[in-house]
Order: structure tokens, then sequence, then C-alpha cells
């Protein structure tokens, strides 16, 4: 099965029924194959005029207690920003697939790219958090994208997936669980305030129709939802909640495959690449290589780096030049080299296995 | 053991379907494991389109072709944008309709398209006859594996007309090889 | 129960200037909500960015106060999601018609079972007095010092166009009509426009020869024509001066249309 | 019933002058504590509201309270009137 179907499969194994989107390459093929399947599970499937609409709509249904979902890439992903950021104000759960192209603009429709690391999580203006996760496989557009729901509905916060074409179009073999996890939204209890969370930093979801009153504003709000945009300590306990909520869950809810954790030289990858590193791993015959492949990116969970408390140099091969890398670089004081590549090719193994021999 | 194979013709030939047709008859049938991929763009509607799938006894790590142990060839153009740089130890299948180039390489010359059109009254079924040609040739998945996975993906009412053509191309490898 | 009943009465007085006529509309829409005898938990108000928007923090229902423009958008979510909600959006000129006029235009065609109510001041009031595209041809703005030089939209025209099943247009004025306007578009299934001109006295007003609050109603008042009146005299041959405010309920039917109550 | 308007919400505006069909309202003179000029009734009891609302158990005309951009116009009961012992001399 090819990756974008399967993270339409998996948003449909995990109850997702809703999506809103616009077409793209090289996401569509997520957005079609929810077209197909969705009206048979007695969900909605709409094309709205833009990603602006899109996200919108994806939001607006979140708010009637669905699990709802839009893809995208590159330009769309820009054009959903601000929305993006009334998603966390708001704590609106919703999933954004991003298969990620070449940039900047209209750049490499059809290529792979990882360019849209950093905009995914600082994209939208204001400070927040969110979570983002990266498939590096057809089985993994699957289950993260179901799992992407299970985040989303637990923290309130959007949820990226953030693939990239070559994962997003490439086939292999899929095997659909009989059944996902599933974590359902916590809702609020009557006569609480919709906005006073409790030691989880997360409020109960006041659902819309169901007689709870409440406004939602993407104004700074009081627990109550009421604008309160000109008091400095409102606004300062909400963002520091809106991003606490996230920051702190970021060692529990970290998710990354470690290979060989007494390594001297270390990979960090995520999405594509890592089939590259992971080709590297099995070719070598040296033992101090070792591999940290995130599939949670975002929040980076710098605890995982002293996994290897052996290792002397980290290698980060991305899709960009360097985005990650860069985050990496502030949490150690051991060698981060950047391999970055851009034009759309993955990183050849007997490129990275030449610059293995090089380092150490 | 990995064995990649590229596959490259003109738009509308099925050079993406002949990719997904092998990868499934190698992952669903003959229990291996399979990654296809392929080349988009505006450049595969009728340019070179190009297609890929690596088969491998283990999981396929890098997904990625780099030096494609068999080519196959359907169209001139293809021929001259992916089967130029072969390497020595390759094998490429070639539809001798079309392609006129020969590669430096071992070649199978298979007259798909003629054959496709004169034996079995459509054009369209060249890609199978291609199909049936590599896993008679190569053996890189089994006949069993090619004929469930063929069935699987072609258009109900022309299973039949596609078999016809896969064992055409069962045909044609055997006697290049006996021959 | 009555309009008043509607309102979150530990919001008010709301934030609008004296005069403004946006309180006026809310009190028509709230009563056209309370004549069809809704339920509050079964309706939601959606809103964008400016003067209009903040209209649904004071209402006592579910609401959702969105981005600049893209209300129309984040209401089709939700009436998409699910249609047993009954779906109000309030909006401006400015948030409907300039940066939402895509989802304005794409939303009249799916003709999608909401009612927007359009509070069309001719200017975008929150930010200051800037020209919108409803400012009238010569008319003071703080971005059209010497008069605007552009056309201004129809509103009416152009949801009538794009496929809606009901269009109106009042003025803040009009009390009594806008309310039975806005009560047939709650009652029309698909999507419903109702524009209202209201004044805005502080930054349309004053820079446009309306100094009290009053003198832009009077000029609501005696600049009105009823459509069928219009037509009438169209009929006859007569003309009709540029600056009457068309009147009435503007197109009445019955498309098929989606997200109805099933 | 009674015709109040709400000193906390009533901003001033006077657009119930304008439309009352029978003048009741007029634009006030002093400020009050917030600053605002409230208008003043004139003879309210010539507000065919107040006179008939009970009667015909509805709200009649209305006018003033839906253009009152405040929410600020409202009726309310009246309270019974106290029984007053009046001595009659003969």
């Amino acid at each position: 099965m090819q990756g974008n179907t399967a993270c339409a499969e998996g948003a449909l194994a995990a109850g997702c029924r809703f999506f809103g989107g616009y077409p793209i390459t090289p996401s569509t093929e997520v957005a079609e194959h929810m077209a197909l399947k969705l009206p048979k599970t007695g969900g909605v499937f709409i094309q709205m005029e833009d990603e602006i609409a899109s996200i919108a709509a994806v939001i607006g249904a979140s708010w009637t207690g669905v699990r709802a979902m839009t893809a995208t890439s590159g330009p769309g992903f820009s054009l959903m920003m601000e929305n993006l950021g009334f998603a966390v104000i708001t704590e609106t759960p919703c999933v954004v697939v991003n298969i990620q192209r070449g940039g900047p603009s209209t750049g490499q429709p059809t290529m792979a790219a990882q360019g849209d690391m950093l905009q995914c999580r600082f994209g939208s203006h204001g400070d927040y958090s969110v979570i983002a996760l990266s498939p590096a496989s057809v089985q993994e557009m699957y289950d993260l994208t179901a799992e992407a729901f299970n985040l989303s509905d637990r923290f309130r916060v959007p949820v990226f997936v953030m693939a990239d074409e070559i994962i997003g179009h490439m086939r292999e073999k899929l095997v659909v669980p009989d059944t996902v996890p599933r974590q359902e939204r916590k809702l609020l209890k009557k006569g609480d305030l919709p906005f006073r969370a409790g030691d989880d930093l997360v409020p109960g979801f006041p659902t819309f129709g169901k007689g709870y009153s409440v406004h939602v504003t993407g104004l700074t709000h009081d627990e109550r939802g009421y604008p309160c945009a000109t008091s400095p300590s409102v606004h300062e306990d909400l963002v520091n909640r809106l991003v606490d909520k996230v920051e702190s869950a970021r060692d529990a809810i970290s998710s990354a495959d470690i290979v060989n954790p007494d390594a001297r030289v270390v990979f960090i990858s995520y999405g594509a690449p890592s089939r590259a590193v992971q080709q590297v791993l099995h070719d070598t015959s040296r033992d101090d290589i070792g591999h940290l492949r995130l599939k949670l990116v975002w929040p980076f969970a710098e605890s995982l780096l002293s996994r290897f408390p052996d290792a002397e140099t980290f290698i980060v091969p991305e899709l960009n030049l360097g985005q990650m890398a860069r985050e990496i670089q502030r949490h150690t004081d051991r060698t981060v080299i950047p391999v970055p590549k851009l034009g759309g090719a993955l990183h050849n193994p007997s490129d990275l296995a030449g610059l293995l021999e090089e380092v150490a | 053991m990995r064995t990649e194979i590229r596959f490259s013709g003109f738009g509308g030939q099925g050079i993406i379907l002949a990719a997904v047709i092998v990868g499934r008859a190698a992952v669903m049938y003959d229990n291996k494991h399979a990654v296809q991929t392929q080349v988009y763009g505006p450049e595969a509607r009728g340019g070179a389109s190009m297609s890929a799938v690596i088969i491998d006894d283990e999981p396929v790590l890098f997904p990625k072709v780099t030096s494609p142990d068999i080519y196959v060839i359907m169209s001139q153009e293809g021929f001259e944008k992916y089967g130029v740089s072969v390497t020595e130890g390759a094998v490429m299948l070639l539809d001798s309709t079309l392609v006129h180039s020969r590669p430096a390489c071992r070649y199978i010359e298979i007259p798909a398209t003629r054959e496709a059109r004169e034996s079995l009254g459509r054009d369209i079924v060249a890609n199978i006859i291609m199909l049936g040609a590599l896993v008679a040739a190569t053996g890189v998945v089994s006949r069993e594996a090619i004929e469930k996975a063929i069935l699987d993906s072609v258009p109900r009412g022309t299973e039949e007309l596609n078999l016809r053509a896969m064992k055409k191309g069962f045909e044609l490898a055997e006697q290049v090889k006996h021959g | 129960m009555t309009y008043a009943d509607w309102f979150r009465e530990d919001r008010l007085p709301h934030i609008y200037c004296v005069g403004c006529g946006n309180g006026t509309v809310i009190n028509c829409t709230l009563s056209a909500v309370d004549q069809m005898g809704w339920e509050k938990e079964e309706t939601v108000f959606v809103s964008g960015i400016g003067c209009s928007s903040r209209a649904p923090g004071y209402i006592v229902t579910d609401s959702l106060h969105t981005t600049h423009g893209r209300a129309i958008a984040f209401a089709t979510g939700i009436k998409m999601a699910n249609p047993d909600l009954r779906v109000i959006v309030f909006t401006g000129d400015g948030d409907l018609a300039a940066i939402g006029g895509n989802h304005f235009i794409h939303a009249c065609r799916r003709n999608i079972d909401l009612t927007v109510v359009c509070m069309n001041n001719m200017i975008y009031g929150m930010t200051g007095g800037q020209g919108s595209p409803t400012t009238p041809p010569g008319a003071l703005s703080t971005t059209t010092p010497y008069g605007s030089g552009e056309a201004a939209f129809d509103l009416c025209g152009l949801a009538a166009a794009a496929g809606a099943n009901y269009v109106a247009r009042y003025t803040s004025y009009h009390v009594k009509e806008l309310t039975r306007a806005v009560r047939g578009g709650l009652e029309n299934p698909g999507f419903s426009f109702i524009e209202a001109l209201v004044q805005c006295p502080t930054n349309y007003g004053r820079r446009n020869k309306f100094r009290q609050v009053m003198d832009q109603i009077e000029y609501f008042k005696s600049h009105a024509l009823l459509v069928q009146k219009a037509d009438r005299m169209r009929e006859e041959g007569k003309k009709i001066p540029d600056d009457m405010i068309i009147i009435g309920i503007l197109a009445r039917r019955n498309r098929p249309a989606l997200g109805v109550r099933k | 019933m009674r015709l109040v308007i709400d000193e906390r919400r009533c901003k001033g505006c006077n657009l119930c002058t304008l439309v009352c069909p029978y003048r009741i309202f007029r634009p006030g003179t002093t400020a009050n504590r917030r600053g605002v000029i409230v208008p003043e009734l004139d003879r309210p009891e010539r507000c065919a509201n107040c006179r008939l609302q009970r009667l015909y158990g509805r709200t009649l005309c209305g006018v003033c309270q839906m253009i009152c951009p405040d929410q600020a116009i409202s009726w309310e009961e009246e309270g019974a009137c106290e029984p007053v012992k009046v001595a009659i001399e003969y």
C-alpha cells in the first residue's frame, strides 16, 4: 500500500470522521482516499476552497466532538499557519498531515524535503508548543497517524504528521492491526470553568451542542473563556500553560528507536533519511555506530541524547539545511554534524558510510 | 538478497502499475519484502516515466534504487533517460518494437508492443507481456505470484486478456533463452 | 422566554461605541432566534474578527470567535460535522467581503445551511476607520482621505449570484423588518444571507457628514427603498437615484442545500 | 407595566428619542454617575406597551427596546398599589 493511503487508513482506524482538505501535490492521495472511504463510515469529507478554509473547517468540526484532520504540503501548510495558532490558543484537537516537498514557495512539488520542521513548531505567531510525529515507513504512516489523534485529544493541541514525499508516495507492506489504541478526549465536567485546567494542565473539553454554553475565542481569555486581552497576568498564565502542558510531557510521550546505545558515533534521524541510516548500519561491520530514530520529533526530548552516554559525535542527516540539527546542538556539548541535503533525493547510504569513515 | 528493478517507458504504458504488480507479487504471494517508488511530476505524463521496485528477503531499508540489477525499458526516450547508465552486471529487458538502442549489458529483446497488438489485439497489455517476460527470464518472483498479483490489479473483465498477455511474455522469454 | 434571555448578562454592557448599530442587529437576530423556539444548546454562533465579530461573546450559547475572514469556513466545519446544530454567523463588511470573500462565495455556491448576518457599517471600525470593500465611492476614511475611488460591493447581489437560497437587506433603523428577515433566513434551508446596514458614528459617521448618531439613522430611513417599489419604478422607466438603499427580501428559493438537518 | 432605562447599560445615543411613536423619550439634561446623559421619560404612560402589554400578553410596538443598541430598555412589573387608608369626613 502507498504511504499516503496508509495515512488515510490509519486516520479512519483511529475514528477520524471529518476531513477538510484542498488538493496539493504530494499529499493529494490522502484526501482522495478519505473522499472514497469517509462517507462509508458515516463521516464527512469536504473539499474546501483553500487550505485556510480547510483547517478552519477541521477546527470547527472538532468542536462538535469529532476527530478531524486535514492533509497538505508546503504552500498549503504556510496558508494554515494563522488558524493553527487559533487551534493552539483555543486548545482544539486536530491532526494535520504535511507531506513535505521542496520549498520555499512552489519549489519542488513532486520531490521530497523536510524543510517544514521548524515551521510546524514555530510557524504561527506567538509562543506555543505542539506535537509532531515523523513516519519513516508506510507502516508508520498508518500507526503514527492513528497515534496523532490520541495525542491531539489528550493534550488538546494540533498534532502534525510530518511525512515527506518519499514516505508518502512509496508502496510497501502494511500490516493492518485488528484495532488501534484509542484515548478519548477528556470532557469538561458540568459546572467547571471551561478553560480552567487541573494538574495535567489540560482543561476538559466542552463539546458544542451539549449545553455548556461555552464562548471560544482566539483572543487571550480567562478561565471562563471570556476575552481578557489587556491583562498581562492572564496572558502570561495562559501562554505558559499552553506551552507547559506539552513541554512538561516531552519525556513521557517521547517515541524513538534506539540502536546500539554504547556507540561512539550516533546517527540521529527522522522520516525518510532514517532509511538511509538503517542501510548504513545494516551494511557496516563496525559495532560502534548507533542510531537514534525519532518518531516523535516535537517536543524534542533532550533526555534521549543521554541514552547514548558514550557518544562523541551525533550525525544528523536531514532533507533540509539542518533544522533539527540546530535543536539537537542546543541540548548537547558533544559534536553535532548536520548532513543537509536539498533537491529531493535521499541521502545515499554510501555517502553516509563515507562520512562515517571521515568522522571516526 | 536485494534485487533492484527499474521500469521505464512513456506515460500511459502502465509503467507504474507494472512495478506495483511485481511488488505486490513479492510481498503478498512470495512472502518477501518490497518497496515500490516512482518519479512523480509533470514529466511523467507523456515524457519518460520511471518506476522502481526493490525486492528483498529481509526488510527493505533504503527505499530508493541506486544501481538497478534489472531494467525493463519500454520506450526509446526511457532508454535514453534511465537505461544508458547500466552497469555491466545488470540485465535489461527491452521492448524491441519501440526501443532501438541496445545497452552495454546483457539484454533480452521482447517485441511486446507488436505482440500485444498483433496476437492479443490490444496495445495496452504490452506492460503485462513485459512482466511475464521479466518473471520467466529472471525469476524475481514466482509465476504463481505474478499471476495472482496481476489478477488483483487489473480491471474486472480484463483478467483473461491479461493472463494471455502474461503467458505470451513467458513464451517470448523462453524462446530467447532457448533460441 | 424572550430574546433578552439569550444575552450573557454578566458581559453587558458590550464594547460597542455610543450609537453603534451592531447592538441593534444583535437584538433583531436574537429576537428572530427566540421566535423560532430554538434551544440554546442546539444553537451556535460563529464570528471572525472586527466589531461585528464580538457579538457571539455576548450570547449565552456555544460560540466560536475565530480568525479574520474565516468565520464561514469554521461554521462550515461545525455544520457539516453536526447538522443538528443551528449555526449562525455574525460578520462585518471587511471580514466577509475583503479577507473572507472567497469563503463567502463558496459557502453560497455550496448553499450550506448557515444563516449569515452581516453588519455592514461600510468601514473598518475596530481598526479605526479604514476603507472597506463596501465603502461608497467618494466616502472618506483614514485610507481614503480624498474620497474612496473604488466601487463598492453589492453584497446581496454577490450572494444571490453565487447561489445563496435566501438574501435580504435592511438597516438598523428597520428593526421589525430586519427581525422578520433574519427569521426568514433561519427558516429557509440552505445558505441565508442577511445584510444589515449599520451606522458607525465613531469612524464612518463623523467623517461623512453624519455628525450625530441620529443623522445616519435618518439617512437610512429616508433613503431606503423597498425592492418591490424599486422594481415597479424600473418597470415604469423611472431612474432610481444611486444613493438609494434597496431593502427587502432580494432572493428566496429552494435549491438543494448542504448540511441540512435530517 | 413600567418602562425602565437601565442606567448601567445606556450609553446615551438617544436613538430611542428618534423612534418612539409616542415621543415618550427626550434627551436628558444631566450626566449620571458614569458620565452618561441618559434620556428622560416624558409621560411614559402614553406608551401602548406600558398600558396594554398585560392585556394582550405580548410586547406591543417595542421598537425602542429593539433599536436600543445597548440593551438598556425593558419593562418591569409595577408593584401592586399600596393600600392607603383614606379618612373621609362626612
